[in-house]
């Protein structure tokens, strides 16, 4: 039964929050890696294309909201993120046509792009804050839970409860299909395999019959698409706040290199390495030690290897030493 | 003066080098042949340290140097030119030559600031060389050029040269012949049989072209499949079934169709 | 003649969502000013803002340095944060002799900080906080708390005397642990707090910052059902957001009983800002106690009204609310004495800073009710 | 790289970008075709062109193909030969002169536009797909196919059987020669209706070079004229049909294979003696 | 047009930018302008040395630059009472013997062989470690924190000049980067840029939360200055009278004065860190580096020891930002690490190069100006914007309000259309390599 118990407590401080967080965090490092691969430079944009796909989501939910459209249980921003997609995919074309497509054009270096993908976040930055402004917004409705822990406690009589929010089993859904549907359009369609030839060798595609501009749209929808997804995702089981979607840049980021930059399946495993870093480094063991260990045995201090001040700090020196036994990354961070 | 002995080197399960033994006496030019895929580009590597290899020992002059990197070779006076020229693309043909020699003392950031005398005489003197390498290798007028903007050809003598600027000992060349215009190749023959005679550079020459070969090299070493097939002067190898089948070939069949 | 005054604070930086009602709330203090036309014979006053971004001392000075050296202006509501506000008033605002009223930075460093008199807050330290914390623990017999603070000189200060008052008092603090604004995740964090344990998890954090994403995740993994809200975290938006959820939640901001709040709060919601926010209270006391200061010396030269900030802010006199700031300037035009209340009770103590009225509040059925003062 | 004024050097940090495979050639908008009937099958006639706003680098040169014919463009390194070869397929910006295929004028259209004309084209450089499988290389030389090209495929294991064998491999992982062979494999597969070969056979081994010249014959043969530049230039010119001599960006020399190898002046200049 | 010319031209109009300000503005706001300007161009220097000239992507400026501002308060602070004797030594004793035992392990795994003994024995050393230097550290360390922790509550510093902690602060920056470098310098680059962002992130976090060392998150404030109070200044009549000769009121003397003071010190710093960056880099030393940065594979096989160059450089360029860190916290007198955002001093910073021109030290002063100015004057430049935009619109309409309320907003904005714009009409920044 402590066992269980442990278990159980493990679970839902642990495993279900760190589960839910690295979907999120590799949908969104799914994105910058694509752009890497594809069109050649760290994208610091993306945090900030994740927070304006999400504002749009949140204005069309509330457009719903007050028509009174909904979808029961489920959040009714799943039935705006269609359109928060589209708004972001016509966002980052129209930002690829006046910004981006110039360089492209000059065959500039990717550092001038990453500067300029800073410009635009700043730009992008401003523009959420004039829309929607920087409060905190929550636009969650439905069902909050799948299983609450007081449920879970009645239900099974355990002391320890397990929480399953209807979020949490959203985003870890919306992640097996994206990533799934990813997977097969880049190695198994037309498109994605131009892709990847573009990526490869930019002039050897253009003499394949390639149109290279053809490649770099397909790449920003997709990216648009995965941004507004993670971006909702995430502002669905936290909240919105046009601060935040600039430092998950930093996760995202760690999360990209880590798997491999370039590498969408690095990608998802990074997003996980990430999420667990953070959040088993500094669990303090007390609660679960106190279950499995024998009466008298149990401890009383936290048992915590370090104190959550230094989360972030360990979960950087997890990547550090991930480098260090894989220099180019978890998964060989060639292209796509 | 290098000793290959059994080396072996595996990417994945795939045995690109499978057991190579060879050795190159002091003061020749050796000729290295063999098929598309046998190995010499990794063997290279293997002996002018960019890659470990799995297992088997590289000694020179009896001397250990297996897995030493590139810059340490380089001052025991290995050198080697690339397959694809590496130039210093931005810099000019002559710094692309100054750089070369090694212990320079404006190297130390502490003489920049405080021996610029000495570098400034240090300097004078490495001009002087650079320009009559190039005067030597009959691209004087390219001293200035950027070195990201002249042909294929005056890259590979340019590579050539920077094997001039110091006292090497041996020079390993990856395919100099490979996109050359062939009278061109024949200056760079030239050049290279004056560094073997007047400076006694050992030499060894990865080549596709057999006249190439024929002209500079005794002895040629054939490989094949990651081992040493066949060795001994071109005729010799010229000779063998086995290279004739894996590597030289009997000419063109559809010949008779030319002009039809 | 026009007198203006400089509003100094974070407009964009990890606190940004916070700073346009205070700001607002000195703005309408200032318009109220201009409305009763009293001021300083009929003078009128303006306001310049400057951004600080709450965390970049950097900018803040530079922001001061405009506002002091190139707008002139002649006292200044803010900093915001406290670090901020260190720099501003050590680098700019002392050298040349300017006055600032800072509503927000709470931290008991600012007690002691060299002044030559020029600094005042009315907010109060978070010293005296953290002791009126532990004596509503201790009335509601809550003998282990576990405590989170936002990682920054407000929340640590806070922390740091709360354990001290607490464990003096007798009671246990399972873990006392940070947890960083802005970041993207809190199960770690929450993790901890729920294997350390306790009745009551105190969350000194803000309200729209990580201190709701603590809150939001130990509710949903069901670590703690009650929890204990320090003026940071004590706003509409927390009733907005915990009140249903967080039942039986308490806590407690600086805040007087009656008519001044409930003033405020009708003043700023017809203004068309949110008054309840953090903060935005105390930066209409600033900006008012400022004004006020400035009649009663006559001047708006800092030199002389410094001396004048705690006479207006503290008896004798006619007590003054929120909406009143014309009848008080007319009290001083006349000669009378006037003893500032506004919207969060100001009582200025010792070195200039608010004494520190609180008000406790707590969740009943989805409201957020004041049950009490202290 | 000349003047190139949005480079930053040799920057090689691929945590900023990925500079791997980044383009060169500069993309410009597809004009329109005219009718000009006559003349060769392709042509590339008085072409003045130079690298971006660069010198001249040709100088009124042309180059021609007829129906059937293998002709091969030799000349000292840095004479303008790859150049050539780029202006013909519309990879750099043509100052005078024009492209005619099939009695087209096709000088204002883009690459990608010469490549759906059938127009196909072995650089001389990165020439292959590196990431890619040599299977994937062989299917992306298909991209604008859009009928069924397992025969063409089979067709190609057959000429290089070290590809088949190495299928799966990622291209970027052969050997030099090797590469070269997925190169020519990668054009073959358009199945185009012009070929241009920029040096197929550096680097590859003799017996490869034999292979490759005879399947070049029999491809010329069904009718596909080909376009080639050679640095084995003795063994082309023995099967070419035209040669040019091609130095400082000018025509110097031009005549069938036979003639050229047969003039002292070339061979001795140009052919190595 | 000369590039000389043109250099000068852009160099005299960030000048007369600066005049205006001063003219428009106050004098003040110009000066303070120049002396962060001059602060951030050296922050800039820094980067440039490890980009421009090497290629290193180092995105933990921020890190180092904040080693520096705790150089400061160790060295100049005076040294709290009772602290050293109640723990400090302790701490001290601690840290070592958890040196000791990194190195420790460090050697096992040098010299024993491969396998789950080595493994085994790492691990138990480590661990074992880790708990014996908790024991020692932490009652250190909560003694230490307990005295008066609402004013000091950490050790202090070494009370010395604080002109001696610009030099200590590069030290400290330097000592970090061999850390650094040594693990991840040779691999693959990406490592480098994570290892930086990380070690930054870390500094960060332990400058936060290890209070016995600068207070953390409480700040260090009131650190001693090397150039004297205003205050000070006003309350001397010699001074007085001196500035009332010139025409200036005593608070605008004394402010105005001391800023210029600072102005001195930063400008010679600057100086002669441009002067031997100008003369390494045109030597056989800059010309290695260029190699290298064209082409590491030849320049190793050209016998250039090509990791060993490139830790120097990193080493250098991180003990840059570390001087200019110790400079701007003695210009701030105080120590605040809340300040420490990668926005503002990795990004910016990085803007700043990029802007100047990469691989060009006047490039990197001209972007740190120009950079620096904007940062602080995009502000009333994004509120007069926003003014004129909502000119039009009826006084007190939601729209209006709500437009000028975001006008704070419109600093990164702002920010953000510079820099495409610049970086539109010159690609490879305003003073481009050579
Ligand atoms: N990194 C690698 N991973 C896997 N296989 C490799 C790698 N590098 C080389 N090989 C394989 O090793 C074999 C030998 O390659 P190498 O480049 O040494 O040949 P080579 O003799 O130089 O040929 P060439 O004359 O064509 O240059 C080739 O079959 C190649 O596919
Ligand atoms: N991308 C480029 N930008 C500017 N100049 C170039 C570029 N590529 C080549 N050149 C210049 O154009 C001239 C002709 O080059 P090209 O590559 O056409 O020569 P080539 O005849 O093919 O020589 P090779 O036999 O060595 O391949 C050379 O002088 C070269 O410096
Ligand atoms: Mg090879
Ligand atoms: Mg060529």
């Amino acid at each position: 039964m402590d066992l269980l118990n442990a278990f159980i407590a493990l679970s839902n401080y642990v495993l279900i929050p760190g589960i839910a967080y690295g979907s999120q965090l590799a949908l969104g490092a799914l994105g910058v890696t694509l752009v890497y691969g594809i069109l050649r430079f760290s994208n610091f944009a993306h945090g900030d294309t994740m927070a304006m796909g999400t504002m749009a989501t949140i204005l069309m939910t509330w457009l719903f909201q007050s028509m009174g459209l909904s979808l029961g249980v489920l959040p009714t921003a799943l039935l705006a993120l269609p359109f928060g997609i589209a708004f972001t995919m016509l966002l980052v074309l129209g930002t690829d046509k006046v910004v981006y497509k110039f360089y492209r054009e000059q065959k500039a270096k990717p550092v001038i792009l990453v500067i300029v993908s800073l410009g635009v976040t700043f730009i992008y930055n401003g523009i959420t804050r004039f829309i929607i402004g920087a409060d905190d917004q929550n636009f969650l409705d439905g069902q909050r839970f799948i299983m609450s822990a007081r449920d879970f406690k009645e239900m099974t009589g355990l002391r320890e409860g397990l929480a399953f929010k209807t979020t949490q089993g959203i985003t870890i859904v919306t992640a097996i299909i994206v990533v799934a549907l990813l997977f097969w359009f880049l190695n198994k369609t037309r498109a994605g395999k131009s892709m990847r030839a573009y990526s490869d060798n930019e002039d050897l595609a253009l003499l394949s019959g390639i149109n290279p501009e053809r490649v770099v749209m397909i790449t920003w929808m997709i990216v648009a698409a995965l941004a507004t997804i993670a971006g909702t995702l995430y502002g669905l089981d936290k909240s919105f706040k046009p601060f935040t979607y600039f430092q998950l840049l930093l996760p995202i980021f760690a999360a990209a290199i880590v798997g491999g930059l370039g590498s969408p399946v690095g990608a998802i495993a990074g997003g996980f390495v990430i999420a667990f870093s953070e959040v088993t480094i500094t669990y303090a063991w007390k609660k679960v030690l106190g279950y499995v260990m024998p009466e008298g045995l149990q401890p009383d201090g936290l048992v915590q290897l370090m104190s959550t001040d230094y989360k972030f700090a360990v979960s950087f020196v997890i990547l550090l030493i991930v480098l260090l036994i894989k220099p180019t990354g978890l998964f060989k961070g060639k292209s796509v | 003066m290098i000793v290959v002995d059994d080396v072996h080197k595996h990417f994945g399960g795939f045995h690109a080098v499978d057991g190579a033994s060879l050795s190159i006496e002091k003061g020749s030019i050796t000729g290295l042949i063999g098929p598309n895929g046998a190995g010499k580009t990794t063997l290279f590597n293997v002996i002018a340290g960019v890659l470990q290899p799995t297992s088997g020992r590289v000694t020179m002059d009896g001397e250990d140097i297996t897995g030493l990197p590139p810059h340490e070779l380089f001052h025991k006076g290995l050198l080697r030119t690339f397959q694809i020229a590496h130039e210093f693309s931005s810099m000019s043909c002559r710094e692309n030559l100054m750089m070369v020699p090694g212990n320079q003392s404006g190297e130390t950031l502490w003489n920049t600031w405080f021996g610029t005398k000495r570098i400034a005489n240090e300097e004078r003197a490495l001009k002087a060389k650079a320009d009559e390498v190039l005067e030597f290798l009959t691209i004087e007028h390219l001293a200035e050029q950027k070195a990201g903007q002249i042909s294929g050809g005056q890259k590979k003598l340019l590579e050539l040269g920077r094997t001039m600027m110091v006292d090497a000992k041996i020079v390993f060349l990856d395919e100099v012949g490979a996109g050359v215009n062939r009278t061109l190749l024949n200056t760079i023959g030239d050049a290279i049989i004056r560094l073997n005679q007047e400076r006694n550079y050992t030499f060894v020459v990865i080549e596709h072209d057999m006249d190439f070969i024929g002209r500079l090299c005794d002895p040629v070493i054939c490989m094949a499949e990651g081992h040493v097939l066949a060795e001994g002067t071109l005729d010799e190898i010229k000779a063998n079934e086995q290279v004739i089948e894996a590597y030289l070939g009997t000419g063109l069949k559809n010949k008779d169709k030319v002009g039809a | 003649e026009d007198t203006k005054i400089g509003i100094l604070l974070g407009f964009t930086g990890p606190l940004e969502s916070l700073a346009n009602d205070m700001a607002a709330g000195a703005e309408l203090a200032i318009s109220e000013v201009n409305e009763s036309g009293m001021f300083l014979d009929g003078a009128t006053v303006s306001s310049e803002r400057g951004d600080t971004g709450c965390i970049d001392a950097g900018l803040a000075v530079a922001s001061a340095e405009r506002l002091i050296t190139s707008d002139r202006v002649s006292g200044i509501v803010g900093g915001m944060c406290s670090g901020e506000t260190t720099a501003s008033l050590q680098n700019v605002a002392i050298p040349n002799g300017i006055v600032m009223i800072s509503p927000s930075a709470t931290s008991p460093a600012l007690s002691t900080v060299e002044d030559n008199g020029l600094f005042f807050r009315t907010s109060p330290s978070d010293a005296r906080q953290g002791q009126v914390m532990a004596d509503i623990l201790n009335d509601r017999g809550i003998k282990e708390v576990a405590v989170t603070y936002t990682n920054n000189d407000y929340g640590k200060g806070l922390a740091d005397s709360f354990e001290t008052a607490y464990k003096e008092s007798g009671g246990t603090v399972t873990i006392n642990t940070s947890h960083e604004d802005g970041k993207a995740d809190y199960s770690a964090e929450v993790g901890a707090l729920a294997s350390a344990g306790g009745e009551v998890l105190v969350v000194a954090g803000y309200v729209d910052q990580g201190g709701a994403g603590i809150v939001n995740g130990a509710l949903d993994a069901g670590a703690f059902d009650v929890f204990m809200f320090p003026d940071g975290m004590v706003s509409d938006t927390l009733e907005e957001k915990f009140a249903e959820i967080a039942d039986g939640s308490f806590g407690q901001n600086p805040s007087a009983a009656g008519e001044g709040p409930d003033n405020y709060k009708k003043m700023g919601k017809e203004a068309g800002f949110e008054p309840t926010n953090a903060f935005s209270p105390e930066s209409y006391d600033a900006a008012a106690l400022m004004l006020l200061a400035m009649q009663a010396a006559g001047s708006n030269d800092p030199a002389e009204y410094k001396e004048k900030v705690m006479e207006v802010a503290n008896a004798p006199g006619e007590k003054i609310l929120p909406g009143e700031l014309g009848k008080a300037l007319q009290i001083i035009k006349d000669g009378g004495d006037v003893d500032y209340v506004g919207a969060s009770a100001v009582e200025l103590i010792g070195p200039g800073e608010s004494a520190g009225n609180y008000r406790e509040i707590e969740m009943k059925d989805g409201k957020m009710v004041t049950v009490g003062y202290r | 790289m000349s003047n190139d004024p949005y480079g930053d050097r040799g920057n090689k940090d691929w945590s900023v970008g990925n500079a791997k495979g980044q383009g060169s050639i500069m993309p410009k908008a597809s004009g329109k075709t005219h009718p000009a009937p006559g003349g060769p099958f392709l042509i590339g006639d008085g072409m003045t062109a130079g690298y971006g706003n660069g010198p001249d680098i040709l100088h009124d040169c042309t180059i021609a193909v007829d129906r059937g014919e293998i002709a091969v463009i030799v000349g000292p390194n840095g004479a303008g030969k790859s150049t050539g070869m780029k202006a013909v397929f519309g990879m750099l910006d043509m100052r005078k002169g024009h492209v005619r295929l099939d009695g087209e004028d096709i000088t204002e259209l883009s690459p990608q536009d010469r490549v759906a004309k059938g127009m196909g084209f072995v650089p001389q450089t990165s020439n292959i797909f590196t990431s890619m499988s040599v299977e994937e290389n062989l299917e992306m030389g298909a991209f604008i196919r859009r009928d069924d090209f397992r025969d063409t495929m089979t067709q190609v294991y057959d000429l290089f059987p070290i590809l088949k064998e190495k299928r799966h491999q990622a291209a970027g992982e052969l050997s030099g020669g090797q590469r070269q062979q997925v190169a020519v494999g990668r054009a073959l597969m358009t199945q185009p209706k012009v070929l241009m070969l920029d040096e197929p056979t550096a680097g590859v081994s003799p017996i490869v070079m034999d292979e490759l010249f005879d399947r070049i014959i029999e491809v010329a043969r069904t009718g596909i004229p080909i376009l080639m530049v050679e640095q084995n230039a003795r063994q082309a010119l023995e099967i070419a049909d035209k040669g040019y001599v091609l130095v400082q960006g000018a025509n110097a020399f031009t005549g069938t294979g036979k003639e050229l190898l047969a003039d002292p002046e070339v061979r001795k200049s140009f052919l190595g003696g | 047009m000369t590039q000389t010319v043109k250099n000068t031209i852009l160099f005299a109009i960030i000048a007369l930018m600066i005049i205006y300000t001063g003219f428009a503005q106050s004098w003040n706001s110009a000066l303070l302008i120049i002396a962060m300007g001059l602060i951030s161009s050296i922050m800039a220097l820094g980067v440039n040395l490890q980009w421009g000239f090497a290629g290193l992507f180092n995105v933990g400026v921020m890190g180092f630059v904040a080693l520096g501002g705790l150089a400061a308060v160790l060295v100049s602070m005076p040294p709290t009472e009772g602290a050293w004797s109640t723990g400090g030594f302790a701490i001290l004793g601690a840290l070592a013997l958890g040196a000791a035992t990194v190195m420790a392990a460090v050697m096992l795994m040098k010299r024993m062989a491969p396998g789950t003994l080595r493994t085994l024995s790492v691990i138990a050393v480590l661990v074992i470690g880790f708990f014996i230097f908790r024991a020692l550290l932490d009652p250190a360390v909560q003694a230490v924190e307990a005295i008066n922790p609402a004013q000091t509550g950490y050790l202090g510093g070494l009370g010395l000049p604080v002109l001696i902690s610009w030099p200590v602060g590069g030290l400290f920056a330097a000592g970090a980067a061999w850390l650094i470098g040594k693990t991840a310098l040779g691999l693959r680059s990406d490592y480098l840029a994570i290892a930086t962002l990380g070690i930054a992130e870390i500094i960060i976090a332990v400058l936060k939360n290890e209070d016995w060392m600068s207070r953390g998150v409480k700040n260090v404030i009131g650190l001693p200055r090397p150039v004297p109070y205003e205050i000070d200044l006003q309350n001397n009549p010699a001074f007085v009278e001196r500035a009332a000769g010139l025409g200036f009121d005593p608070v605008d003397a004394s402010t105005l004065w001391v800023k210029l003071l600072y102005i001195a010190l930063f400008a010679a710093v600057l100086i002669v860190l441009l002067w031997m960056s100008q003369r390494a880099l045109h030597s056989p030393w800059g010309r290695m580096l260029r190699a290298i940065r064209d082409n590491e594979v030849a320049a190793e096989a050209m016998g250039k020891d090509v990791t060993a160059r490139h830790l120097q450089v990193f080493i250098l360029g991180s003990a840059i930002c570390g001087i200019a860190g110790a400079m701007m916290t003695t210009m701030d007198s105080q120590l605040t690490p809340g300040t420490y955002q990668p926005l503002r001093f990795t990004f910016l910073i990085w803007v700043m190069v990029i802007v100047g021109g990469s691989g060009n030290n006047f490039g990197a002063i001209l972007g740190g100006f120009l950079i620096w100015f904007l940062w602080v004057q995009v502000e009333p430049m994004g509120l007069w914007l926003m003014n004129l935009i909502t000119a039009g619109m009826s006084e007190g309409s939601a729209m209006k309000a709500h437009l000028i309320e975001s006008a704070a907003h419109m600093r990164l904005l702002t920010m953000g259309i510079v820099l495409l714009l610049v970086l539109r009409f010159s690609p490879r920044g305003l003073i481009p390599e050579r």
